[in-house]
């Protein structure tokens, strides 16, 4: 193979559109709207997992919150008829992620996981990936935080505890996902099973709402899911592709 | 060591009368020193040619390729997938190649300037400092003594103040 | 023995977890500094946090006792998950569960024994030793007891179950005469009532959502926190998605929108206390028009003779074609399921309204059947008789008979009457005059605030304990719960205290025990006669350490009963009062709201960071309490959302901000309980107030329950401005879709079928 | 020529200028040491106090996570736009009225770059990584990600921030060799440092010529360049009333309007404080308050513009931010910005206001007040009103950077006061250019020797 061929060969690659070469997994959630209550045990178990700072009254009342996922509320129509709508908002680990390409210093980039990974000791904080955000699911450190003792002996060792200054985000539990990468790797089996590792969130949903799964695998239950005609992704207008599905919640008139 | 002829007018128009005489006299080293730049010189001293254009040129080229191989060859190296774009994506290197062009040209112009005008100084050459107020001078770089009378009458028959001291006088101090 | 193993075990991980992350800091500092950026959520191949370690314990966080297993790293716990092999939760749990880490690695803890030095209630206290507490506790016991004085003695404890029952009970042998009350705010005292009348079942029965395709709520908020929460929500995602073709439809039935009103298909309005007046119209048409063909047809009609849709209509203040609506789907989506509780079992009618629940049930044939009202059996362990929880009417003859001086001692554990008993009640002037109280409880609360002695118990992941839940799912269950970390400080487990105590007073040989564990172990030989495992299998060790390790036993099955017949006199007396309400309409205008906040519940979770810091569902307000306006209420009172207004009673008032709430009944009024708190730690005192202390003394008739929603108060504006601390900006989509709904067309997707127990359904 | 010139010769030339640079009065030491004051209690010592604190010193929150850092970031960088800029445009039309002023002119360029650099350290959640921007070789093991529009920043502003320091100097160094062959002592030194040793002789002249025009033609596009790719920081985001693509002419615009205005401002100190009356005149203001009329018309009609396309384009998020900024919680901030920026430039009509000096001072602090709100508001008005309607929260600036705003003004006029003593601020040469060529036969200069 000649030089020339070659370096044909390595543009058309890199030129390729998303990367050079395919992802090992597709991490998918996908979240049933008909299903979740809205009883945000899912936040709990995400800060549980994660080490996300107790931030106080103060800072929230600045607006300062760091919960990786929410539980968004929208109000339709007026008393009495009226319905109230939760819909969990977290990060939608975009293929096309808008906040990937504006970080000056790659410290948010997708890793071989398909995933939105971000390298909390590369970022200089220029906060420019949240405002690139639509789904306003970056976290910012605004200040250091500090744990009570003795409440810092749950901090999740797998888990680091972040800087100020360093922006953060729901990771779809990535430490998770390399255990269950390892264990398949030590069963001899090539890739993790379905269902044999979920985020913190998705396990302790007690409605069931959400699913979580590698969509390349056609039997995974969010490819499932994903068939269902109900469907959608959140701001999909903006061609972000998000790795969060959601599924429509089915209106009153519905028996 | 060179021995200088040096007059000093007070006014563009004598000495640039006196260096075109010189000139035809066949005085090849020819300096006319003056407080602004003068138009007019190069139909009297002969035109110049200056390289900076090509330094200009090719630096901007080369800053230009420079500055997309950076880009390109980081992604290259530090192949990290990034909003599902390529890892080689055309427009915003664009934007890199473009200042890079810019911060090329400008350097090579400066260097150009540097080499093409002899600065900064590295040997002392004849000046008046009056030359950087009011005085219009033309300094003739004569081989011997004899030539250098030659020149002196020359410029004092323009209607020059002749430096005596200047002859073989240190440059800029 | 398993345990000191198991603990020295513990020790020893933690120590050489200690070790090896200091030679790995070692190793570190001496090693050439090289920068490397790798994200740390991949970190280098060599370095490991270490190995975790699992145990099932249960989590009592809430009465509905479900299973949990804890992820514990070199000794120390690290999440609390549910358990899969549970049947109550099923590996799910919900958020104040897992802040249960926060209970055990409070920074407010007790951290021993406490004497109080200077005077009650201000006066410091000082650390001790157990020897000495016990020893003067159980010394004043035998003092009372040798002059046959023990029944002054009062225990005051939060709702216990399983041997942790038995054993108070075996003590309380020990003391003739001698008082145990178990005091919960949230105890369901008029459904126990309801059912006990309806269908002679003293125990919660099972409510099965998860095969019902039409549930109709009455101020039950069983997705919020009404007996077993995590289990509704499994039952309600699955009746909602994953069942082939059928999708489950929810009606909520309240003033004031709760998270199951949210969501609910539809949430209807009702004027506060006439939810039973709307359940028996539905009733009566169900027999009047939906032809109910029971043999007691005549009788039924005769009962309900009167609710027509148009007189229920007035009263309730729902539309007559509503009621009839409700009726036909009630009758027509079989199996349906009426469920009642929370405020509608909270008015001085509670017991006839949820009466006329039941009646719902068994008019539509949902009795015994899956997806309707099944019975649970027995506990299979535990006490011998049911010990009767505290109703307020008892609260009250406590504290009067503490005013006359009638009780010595009080030995309180775990609940805090101070907290939530209203005002009205002057529970903490007639705790003064108690000469000695002991408290039991793992916390400063502003219970043990005002006690003598403080014998701090461990939290429940240090100790030894068991459970049987209840509301059960329907078959018999029970589950172990087991230390999970080594105790962090000089605390003591419940059992352990007791039969501490029981030694003190010279009872050794009524209790045989060692310690909690042992006991426990004995208890649970009987429940391994029930099925023997041959001694060559491993016998009694072999079952204990299995149900240690699955956290959990039972039978797996549930048995359809088929409808009782219910009594004719019960017929016959099926009928509704009309609510009272304490203050007159026109001097309190709004009719008081109190519901359990969902975080804090009735304020036990207050002093848990994380609770505090978890929005609320509705209101997305954090940490402090509101009280919610209809908007056209706040309109006309010219009240914005962070004005501030005075909530009075005629018993008291509280300030708090605004939230206008669009969900709300215009002459009502909701405030959150479980903020408020004067003592109970650096995170839950002063913050918010306490709505408990507006309540007025007005009592359920039948069970002497509080009626906790018949207060009314009224609003007085102060001026003041606070901005609420709230996630939520705008409220409204602007038509942006990001919440979609979809029609009836697409309720038949593939849902979500996840890991859980297979629960076979068998006719008996 | 203005008559101003006719009885000034080239000694006076020289005299007046190397005054300007060697005899300094209290007057000059008491301005700068408030400057400095300013400096150190208005912007150094809050940096420090937020770089312990974290950014959390500043107002920001969840979604708002920018604010005035970053607008004070394009204010100064907008401010910097004039100065070279126009002093190229004027070189290559080679305009005459220019020679006088565009020494300062640049070196407003020169200074406002450094101020906007700094703003980015202190824009910064962790300052002391800010290196990590550039691409040098280093172990880390990461290189910047040359996809950003902050590092297509990073490449604009050091090449502009080279490019225009080397035209400055460029400029000045004929007349480094005049201070130097005027000034005795460490001044001598330095001059004769700077001059490289210059002459003055034809061919330096010649090749000076060549090589500052050179300059000129790169530096107009770059500057363009710079202020496109600035406002690409937010036109390449997808927030609603951010992601226009009017946004890189609107900013170059807005840009060279601030920094001309900002050059009246400077013009009227100099000619005040270093008694410049005879350089700076009339004509100066007369030019400059046209080309601000210009320029504001220019900028209104591209406001407009926004509104417009927004509003015909009817998509929801769009009308709703633009709603919000005309009539939301910034309202005010906009109409204020409206009457500064857009009504009372139009004064700029009259020939006795523009040739009118305090008056135009006023006009020129007016705009550049309406043009820094008019960058908060990008910000604050965007980021608080964005896709999710849940999500939206308010920005309101802290202390902390009010008075680093404050602080920047400060380090902005302790390095141009540093400047006026080093460069001499009004060009000698060009002036003399500009002059008529001294008669014959006169004799204007005492002998030094």
């Amino acid at each position: 193979m000649s030089f020339l061929d070659d370096f044909r060969a390595r543009w058309r690659a890199y030129r390729h559109p998303g990367h050079y070469e395919r992802f090992d997994y597709a991490w998918t959630m996908t979240i049933d709207l008909d299903r979740c209550t809205g009883c945000e045990a899912c936040v709990t178990a995400c800060q549980a997992e994660n080490n996300i700072p107790i931030v106080g009254e103060e800072a929230l009342a600045k607006g300062r919150e760091m919960q990786w996922i929410r539980i968004e509320r929208y109000w339709e129509g007026e008393y009495p008829d009226v319905k109230l709508r939760f819909i969990p908002m977290l990060c939608q680990h975009c293929d096309a992620a808008p906040c990937e390409t504006v970080c000056p210093v790659t410290a948010t980039y997708h890793n071989q996981d398909g995933l939105n990974a971000q390298i909390y000791n590369r970022c200089i904080g220029t906060r420019s990936c949240s405002v690139y955000c639509p789904y306003e699911v970056r976290y910012f450190n605004y200040n250091v935080h500090h744990w009570d003792k003795p409440l810092d002996e749950q901090l999740n060792p797998d888990v680091t505890v972040r800087e100020k200054g360093v922006m953060e985000k729901c990771t779809f539990c990535i430490q998770r996902i390399r255990q269950a990468k390892d264990h398949a790797k030590d069963d001899g089996r090539r890739r993790v099973r379905d269902g044999e590792m979920q985020p913190a969130c998705v396990q302790s949903c007690p409605a069931e709402a959400l699913v979580f799964g590698d969509r390349q695998d056609p039997q995974s239950r969010v490819a499932k899911m994903m068939a269902d005609p109900r469907a959608y992704r959140v701001l999909e207008e903006l061609n972000t592709s998000p790795s969060v599905v959601y599924l429509k919640k089915v209106g009153a008139d519905a028996g | 060591m060179a021995i200088d002829a040096i007059g000093l007018f007070r006014g563009p128009e004598a000495a640039l009368e006196a260096a075109g005489r010189l000139r035809a006299e066949g005085f090849a080293a020819l300096e006319l020193i003056s407080p602004i730049p003068l138009e007019g010189v190069e139909h009297r001293l002969g035109t110049k040619q200056s390289v900076i254009k090509r330094f200009t040129f090719f630096g901007a080229l080369f800053g230009g390729l420079l500055g997309f191989a950076l880009a390109a060859g980081t992604a290259v190296l530090y192949p990290h997938p990034v909003g599902g774009r390529p890892i080689i994506p055309i427009p915003p290197y664009l934007v890199i190649a473009y200042e890079m062009t810019i911060l090329g040209g400008i350097l090579a112009t400066v260097v150009g300037f540097l080499i093409s005008a002899r600065l900064p100084v590295i040997r002392e050459r004849a000046y008046v400092s009056e030359a950087s107020v009011d005085r219009f001078v033309v300094t003739v770089a004569c081989a011997e003594a004899g030539e250098a009378q030659r020149a002196t009458a020359i410029l004092r028959a323009a209607g020059a103040e002749i430096v005596e001291a200047a002859l073989g006088r240190a440059g800029p101090a | 023995m398993g345990t000191i193993d198991r603990r020295d075990f513990l020790k020893l991980v933690g120590a050489g977890g200690v070790g090896a992350a200091a030679g790995f800091v070692l190793a570190e500092a001496i090693k050439h500094p090289v920068e490397h950026l790798i994200p740390y959520p991949v970190p280098p191949e060599e370095f490991s946090p270490g190995v975790a370690a699992w145990y099932n314990t249960v989590c009592s966080m809430c009465p509905a006792g479900c299973g949990i297993s804890v992820r514990t790293l070199e000794g120390r716990a690290k999440k609390i998950e549910g358990n899969p092999s549970h049947p109550v939760n099923q590996g799910r749990l919900c958020a104040l569960g897992q802040a249960g880490l926060q209970v055990l690695y409070n920074p407010d803890r007790l951290t021993g024994p406490l004497m109080r030095t200077g005077a009650r209630g201000a006066g410091p206290f000082v650390q001790t030793t157990w020897d000495d507490g016990i020893a003067e506790l159980a010394g004043r016991l035998n003092e009372l007891r040798a002059d046959g004085r023990s029944d002054r003695v009062s225990f005051l404890t939060a709702g216990v179950r399983g041997h942790l029952a038995a054993l108070l009970e075996l003590l309380m042998a020990e003391l003739p005469g001698a008082r145990l009350l178990q005091y919960d705010f949230d105890h369901p005292h008029t459904l126990l009532a309801a059912n006990e009348r309806f269908f002679g079942a003293g125990s919660l029965p099972y409510y099965d959502l998860e095969n019902a395709r039409y549930v109709l709520s009455f101020g039950a908020d069983y997705l919020g926190g009404w007996l077993s929460p995590v289990h509704h929500a499994l039952g309600f995602g699955r009746s909602r998605q994953g069942r082939s073709g059928a999708r489950g439809r929810f009606v909520q039935v309240e003033p004031r929108m709760s998270l199951s009103g949210a969501a609910a298909d539809e949430w209807i309005p009702a004027r506060p206390g006439t939810e039973g007046f709307l359940a028996l119209g539905i009733a009566r048409q169900l027999v009047a028009e939906g032809g109910y063909e029971g043999a007691d047809r005549d009788a039924w009609a005769a009962a309900l003779d009167g609710h027509t849709a148009d007189a229920v209509a007035a009263q309730t203040g729902v539309p007559a074609a509503t009621i009839r609506r409700l009726a036909g789907d009630f009758a027509g989506t079989r199996p349906s399921l009426a469920l009642g509780g929370g405020a509608t079992g909270g008015h001085t009618n509670g017991v006839d309204a949820l009466v006329a629940v039941n009646a719902l049930n068994y008019l539509a044939g949902n009795v015994g059947r899956p997806g309707g009202v099944l019975f649970n059996p027995p506990p299979a362990f535990g006490p011998r008789a049911r010990a009767a929880h505290a109703s307020y009417r008892d609260m009250l003859a406590l504290a009067e008979d503490a005013r006359r001086g009638r009780i010595e001692i009080l030995v309180v554990s775990d609940t805090n009457p101070v907290f939530t008993l209203p005002a009205a009640a002057g529970f903490a002037e007639a705790l003064a005059a108690i000469p000695y109280i002991v408290s039991l409880s793992s916390f400063m609360d502003e219970t043990t605030g005002l006690a003598d002695r403080v014998l701090p118990s461990h939290t429940y992941l240090e100790s030894w304990g068991d459970d049987s839940p209840e509301p059960g799912v329907g078959f018999t269950v029970g589950a172990i719960a087991q230390p999970v970390v080594a105790p962090l400080y000089d605390t003591r487990s419940k059992g352990d205290i007791l039969l501490g105590i029981a030694r003190a007073l010279g009872a050794g040989e009524d209790f045989p025990w060692a310690n909690m564990e042992d006991y426990l172990k004995a208890g649970w030989r009987e429940v391994y006669g029930r099925a023997p495992i041959p001694a060559e299998a491993g016998g009694f060790e072999a079952f204990w350490i299995s149900v240690l390790r699955a956290g959990v036993w039972g039978e797996n099955g549930r048995r359809e009963s088929g409808s009782p017949a219910v009594e004719a006199r019960v017929i016959d007396a099926v009928g509704v009062a009309p609510p009272e309400f304490a203050g007159s309409s026109d001097e309190f205008p709004f009719v008081l709201h109190p519901y359990l906040s969902h975080a804090l519940r009735d304020g036990r979770g207050a002093n848990l960071p994380w609770m505090q810091e978890l929005p609320d569902p509705m209101t997305s307000v954090w940490y402090g309490s509101w009280v919610e306006l209809n908007p056209a209420t706040a309109e006309r009172l010219g009240l914005r959302e962070g004005d501030v207004v005075d909530v009075e009673s005629a018993h008291g008032k509280i300030g708090v901000p605004v939230y206008v709430f669009p969900a709300i009944m215009p002459d009502v009024v909701a405030m959150p309980i479980g903020q408020g708190h004067a003592g109970y730690g650096r995170y839950a005192s002063r913050r918010g107030a306490n709505p408990i202390q507006l309540l007025a003394p007005l009592t359920e008739p039948v069970t002497g329950g509080l009626a906790s929603s018949a207060t009314r108060v009224r609003l007085v504006p102060t001026g003041r401005r606070v901005s609420l601390v709230k996630q939520g900006g705008e409220s409204r989509q602007l038509g942006r879709g990001i919440v979609r709904t979809t029609g009836a067309a697409a309720v038949t997707g593939p849902g979500a079928r996840l890991a859980s127990i297979p629960i076979k359904v068998e006719s008996t | 020529m203005p008559d101003s010139h006719d009885e000034i010769r080239y000694a006076d030339v020289n005299d007046d200028v190397i005054r300007s640079l060697v005899e300094t009065g209290p007057k000059y030491y008491i301005t700068l040491a408030v400057a400095v004051g300013v400096t150190l209690l208005c912007y150094a010592f809050p940096w420090f106090y937020q770089l312990y604190y974290g950014i959390g010193a500043a107002g920001m929150n969840h979604p708002a996570v920018w604010g005035t850092y970053l607008a004070n970031f394009i204010f100064w960088i907008g401010l910097s736009h004039s100065g070279t800029l126009l002093s190229c445009v004027l070189h290559l039309t080679n305009s005459a009225w220019r020679k006088a002023m565009y020494r300062s002119a640049e070196a407003m360029t020169l200074f406002s770059l450094m101020v906007a650099g700094s703003m980015v350290a202190v824009h910064l959640g962790r300052p002391w990584f800010a290196h990590w921007v550039f691409p040098y070789p280093n172990q880390a093991g990461l290189w910047p990600n040359f996809r950003s529009p902050l590092l297509f920043d990073v490449m604009a502003v050091t090449t502009y921030l080279t490019g225009s320091s080397i035209f400055i100097y460029m400029g000045s160094i004929p007349d480094f060799a005049a201070a130097r062959d005027r000034t005795t002592g460490w001044r001598h030194y330095m001059y004769r440092l700077f001059s490289l040793g210059w002459r003055g002789t034809d061919t330096e002249w010649h090749r000076l010529g060549r090589a500052y025009t050179f300059l000129a033609v790169l530096i107009i596009p770059l500057a363009v360049s710079v202020h496109s790719i600035v406002s690409w920081d937010f036109a390449l985001s997808i927030v609603p009333a951010m992601h226009l693509t009017i946004f890189a002419p609107y900013f170059v615009v807005g840009a060279i309007y601030s920094g001309t205005a900002g050059i009246v401002t400077v013009m009227f100190l100099l000619r005040k404080y270093m008694r410049f009356e005879k350089y700076i005149t009339k004509l100066h203001f007369d030019n400059l308050g046209k080309l601000l009329l210009v320029l504001s018309l220019l900028w209104t009609y591209i406001n407009v513009l926004e509104l417009f396309t927004g509003w015909y384009g009817g998509e929801s998020t769009e009308l709703e931010a633009l709603k919000y900024k005309l009539f939301g919680y910034y309202a005010p901030l906009y109409w204020e910005m409206i009457l500064f920026c857009a009504v009372a430039p139009l004064l700029c009509i009259s020939r006795r206001f523009r040739t009118s000096f305090v008056p135009m001072l006023f006009l020129s602090i007016a705009i550049n007040i309406g043009m820094y709100t008019e960058r908060f508001l990008i910000i604050a008005t965007s980021l608080s009103r964005k896709y999710l309607p849940d999500a939206w929260n308010l920005y309101v600036p802290s202390l902390v950077e009010l008075s680093i705003l404050v602080g920047t003004v400060g380090l902005f006029c302790t390095l141009f006061l540093i400047f006026v003593k080093i460069f001499p601020s009004v060009s000698i040469y060009e002036v003399k250019e500009t002059l008529p060529a001294p008669e014959e036969g006169s004799t204007q200069w005492q002998s030094t020797r």
